[in-house]
């Protein structure tokens, strides 16, 4: 341990996206916080997010949060756990509030309060028709959370540590004792010792082909705790958006089909009447994302190749608004008006101008339900029984509360961030009041060091590209918007060969400084053990519900599946699964329809 | 297409100078991004080349590039916009005025210290509304700062400023152009804190207007307008 | 109920108490002096290089031009306005790439020095000058 | 210093657009106006302090090598104002420096079709004047002769 620098916070944060950022400012109101991040903060996903956070402020018309805590147990197809989802709801509000005294530069109504608008699934439970609840600021709300987080951060002084890879955790018994970092400049492995340490390190999207996640989102956090012995929860729901740009995944959103786009097939045909008769293109996410699967696989794709067309071009859109009764019709200046980033990706990355083209589209990866498990405190939990372990948090997408369940709706993640990640710093705060900072045990970077060392030196000559991307197919084909017992098992054959693959991963860079090959091939293996674990839960899960769809067993099973899935580590490619009941509250499970 | 592709090399633990790197790559295709080149180099090639890149759509800023020339996120930039034909040249270099860590990786220490140095967060100290509720604005003033709020940080502008690499001491285009997002926030109460840096010698002065940073903007800001509505808020001391 | 609270619009303007120091004088300045000279220089310039051919520029020229005071404050006005402006877009020039602040004092007032020798000896030149001596001086 | 070599130098190997561009020649074509004027100023003084040195001087400017600079010259103060009073008009009205390229366009197509003919002009005087000079036009004068 001669070249490891120690150092010593009451509290360390891993992560800086929303929820990271979040968590240390109110953390760090009494607490010594350190904030380490692999990228500079700004650049975490949560920039990406683009439609809104969702808040029941009723800022224009009626609304309440037992409405919005109704909409998202039903959009979880009822695997929500109903106390958790009180608290999103019920905090999402005066969270709100506290975003914009903090200078988010939300949208306004002419009336000068925050503006909000129209998402898929929130809904005025009386009248059953959609509410504005999604608090936006443009199409860049995630951007507009980001960068206000991190000026109040910049603000508090709080102490970041930018590019800093966190690559274990110091777990002893049932306490933590810090985590280990490489501070990414030098190549140094660092031992941040603490009493307490959260995980707010994001998704894991990497894992299928096309996704709409960063190259970043490698599930480092839900991987390391899967290592020291945290078990990861419904790791079988994975939300695929139905619209992300052909081959790029570049997320296209709902509201281009809320503006009157359909979606098309190679034949010219729109598909989606097929599917969902009523509502045809606006049906939820999983149910769309299956239907373009499907009409690929039967060779309806656009060319032969796999993606199908989302057309908002005013002559297609009018001729189906006219073909449906309807009175309404779009031009030009109205898509420019409605979508004008969305009109920008599309002519920077295809040179498809929206207006006049259809937009080539399949299905992307998106969005994690499941995750390290957590209670509403942001305490990271071991077991069915919910035990605690003491000083460890979880927040953000890496995490399960469970307020998502087996679907996740519009606007809820950026909401979970910020209450969840705010509720998780609070109480760190009032744990390092109390807690003792513990001795290190001896060695305590010994282990992953002697890792990264093996990973380093490997001479097998195989390519860490082959090895990803053959996992990335895999789990495309076999554990995406479908799945069947026969898929999942051919993708699970085949990420245990890759398992084997990756131990002869020879790295190019044996140098110290920015070795992003090394890394990169580090995170490589927390892709492989999640996919792992996605495809194990998926296996015994012999049910249909939210974003696990099985061809085998389509209908949903509340009498015995109404259970969250635990997945425990055993050992190198062994897993153990454990089930916990789901909390149920106010809404009784019935079947979802829209 | 066939692209030929010559990056800016340099690993400190191995190299006194930075030099060349020539790179060949077949089966392009045209709407790959120079982000997709520089990683199938990177996988298929020489796993020592270094880079930043996370989000590959442009939004995150991590790999502001200088592409054949001109100041852009590798990721936004397509291959077929740099040239048609069967075969494409592509030179990519680090961002100027930033010392190089390796390859085409930068430090990015004195730009973030710069944007620190303009205080860029919400600086309001009276009691937010008694009912507990939101500040109130209009949708004219908060239209005001609409552009200024859309930057990523990417340096895209303040490495393509010659002023910026004459004297590493002005603050840049884009610590400014954070300045404005909060000068022109009607809720904000610390313009004048704000406005004693960017009005120092090193803020504000040192823009000769040369426009590359609106034009290197990946996010369409327009940057010299920014600096230009500061400076008159200097000049004429109303905001 | 919160959908009849009142619009409001408008943009808000404040005023802000800005420090008044020399960059910024620097840079209203330029401007101002700019709009000067573009009269004046480029005047000057158009009156001795178009409507009179250099070629046939003499003292006697010079010397029928400094006959009236109105051409003497036309000139003195256009050397102090393009040699102040001249001198601090120079200035700029220098700041861009000396670093070192003492340097940077030095040769700042040494140009100060330099640009008020200039204009008090061409200034006084000017106001001086006497056509019928200067012309027998050359024995025209 | 090295950052002067370096500004210099990419300046030069970046490729700016219109704004970079103007502000390179706004710049060379101001700093190439400073040196003349420091020059002319001084000369030009000579006429009330030593009337000889300044009639073989105007002599120096008329010798072809020299007189040919008047032609760039022009064009230095021509471009420099109009570039100028452009940055002055966008910098009073910030709004307008969303239009920056255009003006640049306009600030260079007047500049050329107010320079080019008036450049011709001058041209057109000078090869006009050698021509009567004859033998002597590339003689270049000497101070003692005054
Ligand atoms: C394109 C897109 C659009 C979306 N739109 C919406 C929307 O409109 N509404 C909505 O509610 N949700 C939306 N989402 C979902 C939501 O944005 C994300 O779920 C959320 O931002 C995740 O935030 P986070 O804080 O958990 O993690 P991230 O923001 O992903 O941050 C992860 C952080 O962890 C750090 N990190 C990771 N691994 C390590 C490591 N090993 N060591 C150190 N640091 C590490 C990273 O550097 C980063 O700082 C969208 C998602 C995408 C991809
Ligand atoms: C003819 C009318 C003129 C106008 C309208 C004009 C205008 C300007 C303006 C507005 C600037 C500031 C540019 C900026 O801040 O970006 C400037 C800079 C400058 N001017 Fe002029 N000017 C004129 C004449 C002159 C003359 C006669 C000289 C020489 C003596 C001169 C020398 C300079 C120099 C050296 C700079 C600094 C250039 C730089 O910083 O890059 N100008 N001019
Ligand atoms: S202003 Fe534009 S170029 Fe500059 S840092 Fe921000 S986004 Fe990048
Ligand atoms: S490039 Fe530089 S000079 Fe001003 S307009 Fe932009 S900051
Ligand atoms: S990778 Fe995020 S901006 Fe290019």
């Amino acid at each position: 341990m001669a070249n490891v620098k120690v150092h010593e916070f009451d509290a360390v944060i891993v992560g800086a996206g929303g929820a990271g950022l979040m968590a240390a400012l109110y953390a760090g109101e009494t607490a010594n916080v350190a904030v380490l991040s692999k990228l500079y903060p700004t650049r975490s996903h949560t920039g990406a997010a683009q439609g809104g956070v969702g808040a029941a402020l009723a800022n224009m018309e009626e609304d309440s949060w037992e409405w919005h805590a109704y909409d998202t147990v039903k959009g979880s197809d009822y695997l929500a756990d109903q106390d958790a989802v009180d608290v999103l709801c019920k905090e999402a509000i005066p969270t709100i509030i506290e975003l914009e005294h903090m200078g988010l530069p939300f949208d306004r109504f002419p009336n000068g309060k925050i503006s909000q608008r129209r998402f898929g699934g929130h809904t005025n439970k009386d009248t059953g028709k959609p509410v504005m609840r999604a608090c936006h600021a443009a199409d860049r709300t995630g951007h507009m959370i980001l960068q206000t987080l991190y000026q109040q951060c910049i603000k508090k002084k709080v102490n970041f540590f930018d590019e800093y890879h966190v690559v274990d955790l110091i777990r002893v018994d049932d306490t933590v004792r810090g985590v280990v970092a490489i501070e990414i400049a030098t190549g140094e492995f660092h031992i941040f010792r603490s009493k307490a340490v959260m995980f707010a390190t994001g998704g894991w999207g990497r894992c299928w082909q096309v996704t709409s996640n960063a190259h970043s989102l490698t599930g480092d956090g839900a991987a390391i705790c899967l290592r020291r012995g945290i078990p990861l929860e419904d790791m079988e729901f994975f939300q695929f958006h139905p619209t992300g740009i052909f081959k790029l995944g570049i997320l296209i959103t709902e509201g281009v089909r809320g503006e009157g786009g359909v979606l098309i097939n190679g034949k010219g045909e729109r598909f989606m009447e097929t599917y969902a008769p009523n509502i045809k293109d606006l049906a939820s996410r999983d149910v769309v994302s299956r239907a373009i699967y499907l009409e690929v696989k039967a060779g309806r794709g656009v060319n032969g190749k796999n993606y199908v067309h989302l057309d908002i071009t005013p002559e297609t859109v009018n001729y189906y608004y006219e073909k449906d009764g309807e009175d309404r019709r779009i031009d030009r200046e109205y898509i420019e008006a409605k979508l004008p980033d969305i009109a920008d990706f599309t002519r920077t990355y295809l040179g498809v101008d929206p207006v006049t083209e259809p937009m080539p589209v399949q299905p992307t990866a998106h969005y994690a339900m499941g995750g390290i498990p957590t209670d509403a405190d942001g305490r990271v939990l071991l077991d069915a029984q919910n035990k605690v372990l003491p000083g460890m948090y979880a927040a953000g997408e890496a995490a399960c509360v469970s307020v998502h369940g087996a679907n996740r709706l519009g606007t809820n993640s950026l909401t979970d961030l910020v209450v969840f990640g705010r509720l998780a710093g609070q109480d760190m705060a009032k744990y390092c009041q109390d807690a003792e900072l513990l001795p290190l045990p001896e060695g305590a970077a010994d282990e992953v060091m002697a890792a990264f060392d093996r990973l380093l030196n490997s001479s097998g000559g195989v390519k860490m590209v082959d090895v990803r991307s053959k996992m990335q197919k895999s789990m495309t084909e076999g554990v995406s918007v479908f799945r069947t017992d026969e898929t999942i098992s051919t993708t699970l054959a085949e990420l245990k060969a890759l398992r084997e693959e990756y131990q002869q991963v020879e790295i190019q860079d044996k140098g110290k400084i920015f070795n992003s090959d090394l890394l990169e091939a580090w995170e490589l293996g927390c892709l492989l053990e999640l996919a792992e674990v996605t495809a194990v839960s998926a296996a015994a899960r012999p049910e249909s519900r939210g974003a696990h769809a099985r061809d085998d067993f389509p209908e949903r099973n509340d009498d015995e599946w109404l259970k969250h899935t635990l997945c425990h580590k055993t050992g190198e490619g062994e897993y153990e699964l454990d089930y916990k009941p789901v909390t149920l509250g106010r809404y009784e499970p019935k079947p979802r329809v829209y | 297409m066939q692209v030929n592709l010559r990056i800016r090399r340099f690993n400190p633990e191995k190299d006194s100078k930075a030099y060349w790197g020539e790179f060949n790559l077949n089966d392009v295709d045209p709407t790959d991004t120079v982000l997709d080149v520089l990683n199938r180099v990177k996988w298929e090639i020489d796993g020592t080349l270094s880079l930043r890149r996370s989000c590959a759509h442009g939004v995150c800023g991590s790999d502001a590039l200088r592409i054949n020339g001109s100041n852009a996120l590798a990721c936004k930039t397509l291959v077929k916009r740099l040239g048609s034909g069967d075969s494409v040249k592509i030179q990519v270099e680090p961002i100027l005025g930033l010392p190089v860590i390796k390859d085409l990786i930068v430090d990015m220490e004195p730009f973030m210290a710069h944007y620190r140095e303009v205080l860029p967060y919400f600086i309001n100290d009276s009691e937010p509304p008694e009912n507990g509720r939101e500040r109130l604005q209009s949708q004219e003033d908060r239209m005001r700062f609409d552009d200024t709020t859309k930057c990523i940080l990417c340096a895209c502008c303040t490495s393509s400023c010659p002023s910026f690499w004459a004297n590493g001491q002005y603050v840049g285009p884009a610590a400014i152009v954070q300045a404005h997002r909060f000068i022109f926030d009607s809720r904000d109460e610390g313009a004048e804190e704000r406005l004693a840096v960017v009005g120092d010698a090193f803020g504000v002065w040192r823009c000769r207007t040369n426009f590359n940073c609106t034009s290197a903007c990946p996010r369409d800001i327009e940057v010299t307008e920014a600096i230009a509505q500061v400076k008159k808020v200097l000049t004429t001391g109303e905001i | 109920m919160t959908t009849t609270s009142p619009d409001i619009t408008g943009i808000t303007r404040r005023k802000v108490q800005v420090q008044n120091n020399f960059e910024r004088r620097a840079f209203l300045f330029m401007r101002v002096s700019g709009i000067a000279l573009l009269f004046l220089a480029v005047g000057h310039m158009m009156i001795q290089h178009v409507l009179n051919s250099s070629t046939n520029l003499s003292i006697i020229f010079v010397a029928e031009q400094w006959n009236s005071w109105g051409w003497k404050v036309y000139d003195m006005l256009l050397l102090g306005f393009a040699y102040l402006h001249g001198m601090n877009g120079f200035r700029n020039v220098l700041e861009d790439y000396i670093h070192n602040r003492s340097a940077i004092k030095i040769i700042n007032i040494f140009l100060a020095v330099f640009a008020v020798i200039t204009i008090i000896w061409a200034g006084y030149a000017i106001a001086a000058f006497n056509p019928e001596a200067a012309i027998q001086a050359v024995g025209g | 210093m090295s950052n002067l070599v370096l500004t210099i130098r990419e300046s030069i190997r970046y490729r700016g657009r219109s704004g970079h561009w103007s502000w390179v020649a706004h710049r060379i074509s101001g700093l190439a106006i400073l040196l003349f004027l420091t020059i002319h100023v001084w000369d030009t003084a000579n006429a009330h302090f030593a009337p000889n040195v300044y009639q073989w001087s105007v002599d120096v400017f008329k010798w072809p090598p020299v007189a040919i600079g008047e032609i760039p010259l022009m064009a230095a103060v021509l471009y420099h104002a109009f570039n100028g009073i452009r940055i002055s008009i966008l910098d009073y009205k910030p709004e307008l420096w969303k239009h920056q390229k255009k003006s640049t366009q306009i600030t260079w197509g007047l500049f050329l079709i107010i320079f080019v003919p008036i450049g011709i002009y001058m041209a057109y005087e000078m090869v006009h004047y050698w021509q009567e000079l004859g033998d002597a036009w590339m003689k270049f004068p000497r101070l003692s002769d005054y």
